[in-house]
């Protein structure tokens, strides 16, 4: 006999992870919000660039939604972020706008970069994220730097890192990460470990098996989350978040995930196996937390449909907004080099 | 020798370069990031490793410092490392093992050793993939006692060049152009060498010089095709090696056409035209000179993403044609 | 102002440059190597750490590429960084975050950012320090669009260049050389700018212009004076500012003398003086010339150990002298 | 009562220490012999230098004798190593001719570069030393990319990499262990912690207590040795260069000790203690070695004071040899940048 509607929530409250008393049913939704916008960007983009209206490159994170928003939850705007090639969920996650992600993408002056920097650049510095960076490893020390700031400036904000696996076999990563340690400054550092850089394996190229692993060589906590589970992801940045505030030195938090894209659009997907691809495929953590937010009583299906149709248009929107934008004069090429009215 | 002509992309003459290479030598050997079975990610290096085993078609982690100065530890240990920068970008990072290292290590210890080394940098912009993705900085390198810097701009050359550079007991940087690798060119199938340190007078004129490296082989052509329709002939070189300069070649023709443009993609301020227009100027060819020397080359910019902004950034075969055209009619 | 004179060594100009900026804004900090209680490797920051606390006159490890990208970040999150390099050999090591990060950041986000830092670069030869510790690499950075390059020559300029290098909001590299540190020369006591980008005319001439940076300025001026005996009356401009260039002082200068010689430390080939030779062949003052455009520069070579060979490798004031009054004689 | 002599030596010889046997007498004679002329060597050189007859700049080594020595007994000389700008005592270690290293020092065509190097790139590539190095961790790298060629060439040497503690926070240090383990080199680490990075104490510049805290990132051995005892480097580094050659990969070994001198000749020892300074000088290793080599039975007094008295004499003919070298002429400024008769 099924138990009645009441005491099953009340059951599953009682079970409840920390994660859904962290944060409010409203905190909640809005990031199954921002994980669905996230997807539906990366598709939209997808196809702008298939159909030839986007150029460059892009690196895609469908897969890895769980990871950029769980651990931009617990940060304020005044915290900063710093992203990755990869960095289109971070951007959303850290609260910017995708009408201007989009036309960043088509190379417009409503872009967040006015068009000059692209996917690969994207930065929304009112909402604290410093930009995603094309050098592998290139924002870890500049995350540092950040951190050294707020904590001279005596703020308690944070800055948390975003940066993959291979990103970890860089010097810059292991300087950094020893200074951010030696100053204890208030930073958080988080891996995501999709288990390759480019199409190269953790294990062809990290002599540890865990990214975290490394972490005890800096003296700093390491911590594996579950990636592709928002609530794994939150609860470990929120910990490290406190206590970076708290004046207790940096935590490096390894979320394992997959990208079950391609690298980029040129990737044949010759290192990995499509078993292994469709096996990853079956954890999506989009539809994770949905089954989640429904069993915890904290969203009902509908409200769940309502949130993804708002994320469709939302997009669809923004791709409209994009397409509209103000082209660049060839004349301004220089503009931006430096900045005007300087003294000198 | 009468064999059919035989066309290769500028990427397979490279990748051919190097097979033939392995094939000859055993201490020869490639690595990097992804060029493996990714085969790179420009596709240079293909299926080599399903030729020649992943012992000498490595994947390296993402770690630029250390693999080049594994390749200076490897050369000086005996093997022939060729190590493939995934974009030229990224060898900032290795600024001190190119630099300080492979470059000083046979000076500062007295001649004694060798380090016989490559490095492939693909470079140059076109690609949409923003400023840390598309620069030319291979003026940097060509300031640097030690290195040779070559800088291929035809499939031929790309082969040629590369073996050239795998023979040589010193460290030669090979930049290849993003833009050039889907560029199709006669290639010969034998090991041929093309000399380093020597220029290829593309086209004969009595006019105007000019001298362009890389992609910009190509748009000076282009330009001196329809200024010949104006009656303006036009010398075009394509510079091919960057250290060792060949002055004497450059300086030949400027005595001949009498008037001077150099046309490169790195940034104009401090690029390669500024070292050709200067040596110019020193040399015996400026008593000859009918016009100042003009220098086109990138805008006081980083690259950027937009794609008509893009363009703007680097020297186009429109605006190639009107400067060397106002050169040639004195009105510069 | 009638206050007397007050003499300073150029390392105590720049340790009053960074003691007045860190006293009037609280933004500002300096880290390096041994820069607190060792007082830096030259004894520039001597005993700031004991005036400013370790807070603000950090010691870093030895991680340069970490410490340039701290320096990127707190200067985007509201902090005035001063990173000291030990010497400017060491700064290839961060070339990534300098040139990719700190020249490239506000561009690429759309000019929605400054990046407002300082480095300093401890640099050239005449030490004995060999190969890996004498360079002058200046060159490099001037080809990088987004930052800027100061080398200032004097005590007064040291200070008044890195006072305003602080107050800038865009990244400057300030090229400081070992064998001045020690030198002498007036230094007013108030905060005083010496602006970014003008020239300094040192001394006044008609024959000849000499353009030298750094060291060579004083060479330079040595060498003004022993052809001033010879009625050979030389101009010569220091040009303080490698990026960007005081073009206007410069052409001018040639258009009056209509003779031009650069004189610098760093490699000669695609070092400052090609670019400023070739700014004057594609200038107006080209139809002024009376004679090629001479370049003394540092020779093809590492820097050398031994002291004669280290002398040698670098222009000296008599081959100054000698290459100069040819030039004006007609001899070359 | 005293034990007669007999007796005692043979007590001893089951207490010993498996160095004393891994070594004959001979060669464990000349590594005393080495370590002499070590010291001796950087005396004289300190001495040329202050009155006048060096330039530039230097790095003693005092004090850390048993490291450079220890570190190189159990190589051949087909193994590389690569140095430090304090390696001196490996060149001798490695088994280079100090007259050859004091002509460097005096900058004459005799010495080991033709005086183009100087101190901070001595070097001695017939002996399998790939030079000092001017560049804090440039050797590390350098050391790998050795090892991988020892493994392409199917040999059985080893590369073994000298480095100091503060050059363990350079990336290179870390890029160049991870791939060393990946791969499997034949290259040993090992590090000459003296506590110091010019003025920097290892606890102001590294999270971690001791540098081998570091290998376990990389997932290599990381051993601790006495570095003021040879014994205990060379057992240490005689199991790591064991492990290189059967192909079991690298290994980190950590030499704690201590220079007696200031780290250049510009130090004023602002940053330590004179009474620290002292009390290391009391743990000499040299003389820890001269009595544990009589302690064992294998040198007498007399032998030892021979050795100290040849090590003077080599040393002061080695400063007379260097003096009357030859000077290099400028017109050769240029020679030896480029390889001669180079194909194109
Ligand atoms: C310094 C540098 N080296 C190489 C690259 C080329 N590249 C771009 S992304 C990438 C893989 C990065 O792997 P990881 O850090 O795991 O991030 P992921 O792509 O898996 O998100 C590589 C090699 C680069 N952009 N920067
Ligand atoms: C890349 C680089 N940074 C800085 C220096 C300046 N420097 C020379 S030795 C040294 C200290 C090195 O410390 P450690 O590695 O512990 O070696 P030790 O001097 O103690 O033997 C420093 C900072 C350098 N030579 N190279
Ligand atoms: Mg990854
Ligand atoms: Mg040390």
């Amino acid at each position: 006999m099924a138990k009645p509607v009441a005491a099953a929530k009340s059951e599953a409250a009682s079970n409840q992870r920390p994660f859904y008393k962290q944060f409010t049913p409203e905190q909640l939704k809005e990031a199954l919000r921002r994980m669905c916008l996230i997807r539906r960007f990366e598709e939209g983009a997808e196809e702008a660039y298939m159909r030839g209206l986007i150029h460059g490159t892009m690196h895609l994170s469908i897969g890895q939604e769980a990871s950029a928003v769980g651990a931009t939850m617990a940060l304020r705007k005044t915290d900063y972020i710093t992203s990755t090639h990869r960095g289109h969920g971070h951007c959303i996650g850290k609260g910017a706008d995708p009408k201007l992600m989009f036309a960043e993408f088509f190379g417009k002056e409503e872009g967040y970069c006015r068009g000059r920097g692209g996917s690969m650049h994207i930065a929304d510095v009112e909402s604290g994220n410093l930009g995603a960076n094309g050098i592998v490893a290139g924002g870890i020390p500049i995350a540092v730097g950040a951190a050294l700031a707020i904590k001279q400036q005596k703020r308690d904000d944070v800055a948390l890192c975003f940066f993959g696996d291979g990103a970890t076999n860089e010097g810059a990563f292991h300087e950094a990460l020893n200074m951010a340690s030696i100053w204890k400054l208030p930073v958080v550092f988080v891996c995501e470990n999709n288990k390759y850089g480019m199409s190269v394996s953790t294990e062809r190229s990290m002599a540890v098996a865990n990214v975290a692993d490394r972490a005890s060589a800096y003296n700093m906590p390491g911590v594996i989350a579950d990636g592709n589970r928002i609530e794994d992801v939150a609860e470990a940045v929120t910990t490290a978040i406190a206590r970076a505030r708290e004046g207790q030195g940096p935590t490096l938090v390894e979320c394992k995930t997959y990208r079950t894209r391609g690298h980029s659009r040129s990737d044949r997907n010759r290192y990995r196996t499509k078993e292994e691809i469709e096996e990853w495929k079956l954890r999506d953590p989009i539809g994770h937390f949905e089954t989640e937010l429904v069993a915890n009583g904290i969203a009902t299906a509908d409200e769940i449909a309502a949130i993804s149709a708002a994320a469709d248009a939302e997009i669809a929107a923004g791709i409209d907004f994009a397409r509209n934008g103000t082209d660049p004069s060839p004349n301004d090429v220089t503009r931006g080099v430096y900045t005007p009215g300087n003294p000198s | 020798m009468n064999a059919p002509l035989r066309e290769l992309t500028y990427a397979q003459a490279i990748q051919e370069a190097l097979a033939t290479a392995m094939e000859a030598d055993k201490r020869v050997f490639i690595m990097g990031e992804d060029i493996g079975v990714y085969g790179g990610a420009f596709q240079v290096t293909g299926d080599l490793v399903h030729r020649f085993g992943e012992d000498r078609v490595m994947d390296t982690p993402i770690s630029e410092l250390g693999a080049a100065g594994i390749a200076v530890g490897a050369a000086l240990a005996g093997s022939r490392p060729i190590l493939e920068f995934q974009f030229s970008d990224f060898a900032t990072l290795a600024m001190e093992q190119i630099v300080n290292q492979a470059a000083k290590m046979r000076f500062m210890l007295g001649g004694k050793v060798s380090v016989p080394l490559v490095m492939r940098l693909p470079s140059g912009s076109g690609t949409g993939a923003a400023a840390q993705h598309s620069q030319s900085l291979e003026a940097w390198l060509a300031h640097v006692p030690g290195l040779k810097v070559v800088q291929p701009s035809t499939p031929h050359d790309a082969k040629g060049l590369l073996l050239a550079a795998i023979d040589d007991p010193d460290p030669v940087m090979v930049f290849e152009h993003k833009l050039l690798y889907k560029m199709k060119g006669e290639v010969p199938e034998d090991a041929y060498r093309v000399p380093i340190g020597k220029a290829a007078v593309r086209r004969e004129g009595r006019h105007a010089t000019i001298v362009a490296t890389s992609i910009m082989v190509h748009r000076a052509l282009e330009a001196a095709e329809v200024l010949a329709g104006e009656g303006i002939e036009v010398e075009v070189i394509d510079l091919r090696t960057l250290r060792p300069l060949d002055t004497a070649t450059i300086i030949e023709s400027v005595k001949k056409t009498t008037r001077l443009a150099c046309v490169y993609e790195g940034v104009k301020t401090l690029g390669i035209g500024a070292e050709i227009s200067a040596l110019i100027a020193e040399s015996e060819a400026f008593d000859y000179l009918d016009a100042p020397i003009l220098r086109l080359g990138g805008v006081d910019s980083p690259i950027p993403y937009n794609p008509v902004l893009e363009k703007a950034a680097v020297p186009q075969t429109p605006g190639i044609i009107e400067q060397v055209r106002n050169l040639v009619k004195g009105r510069i």
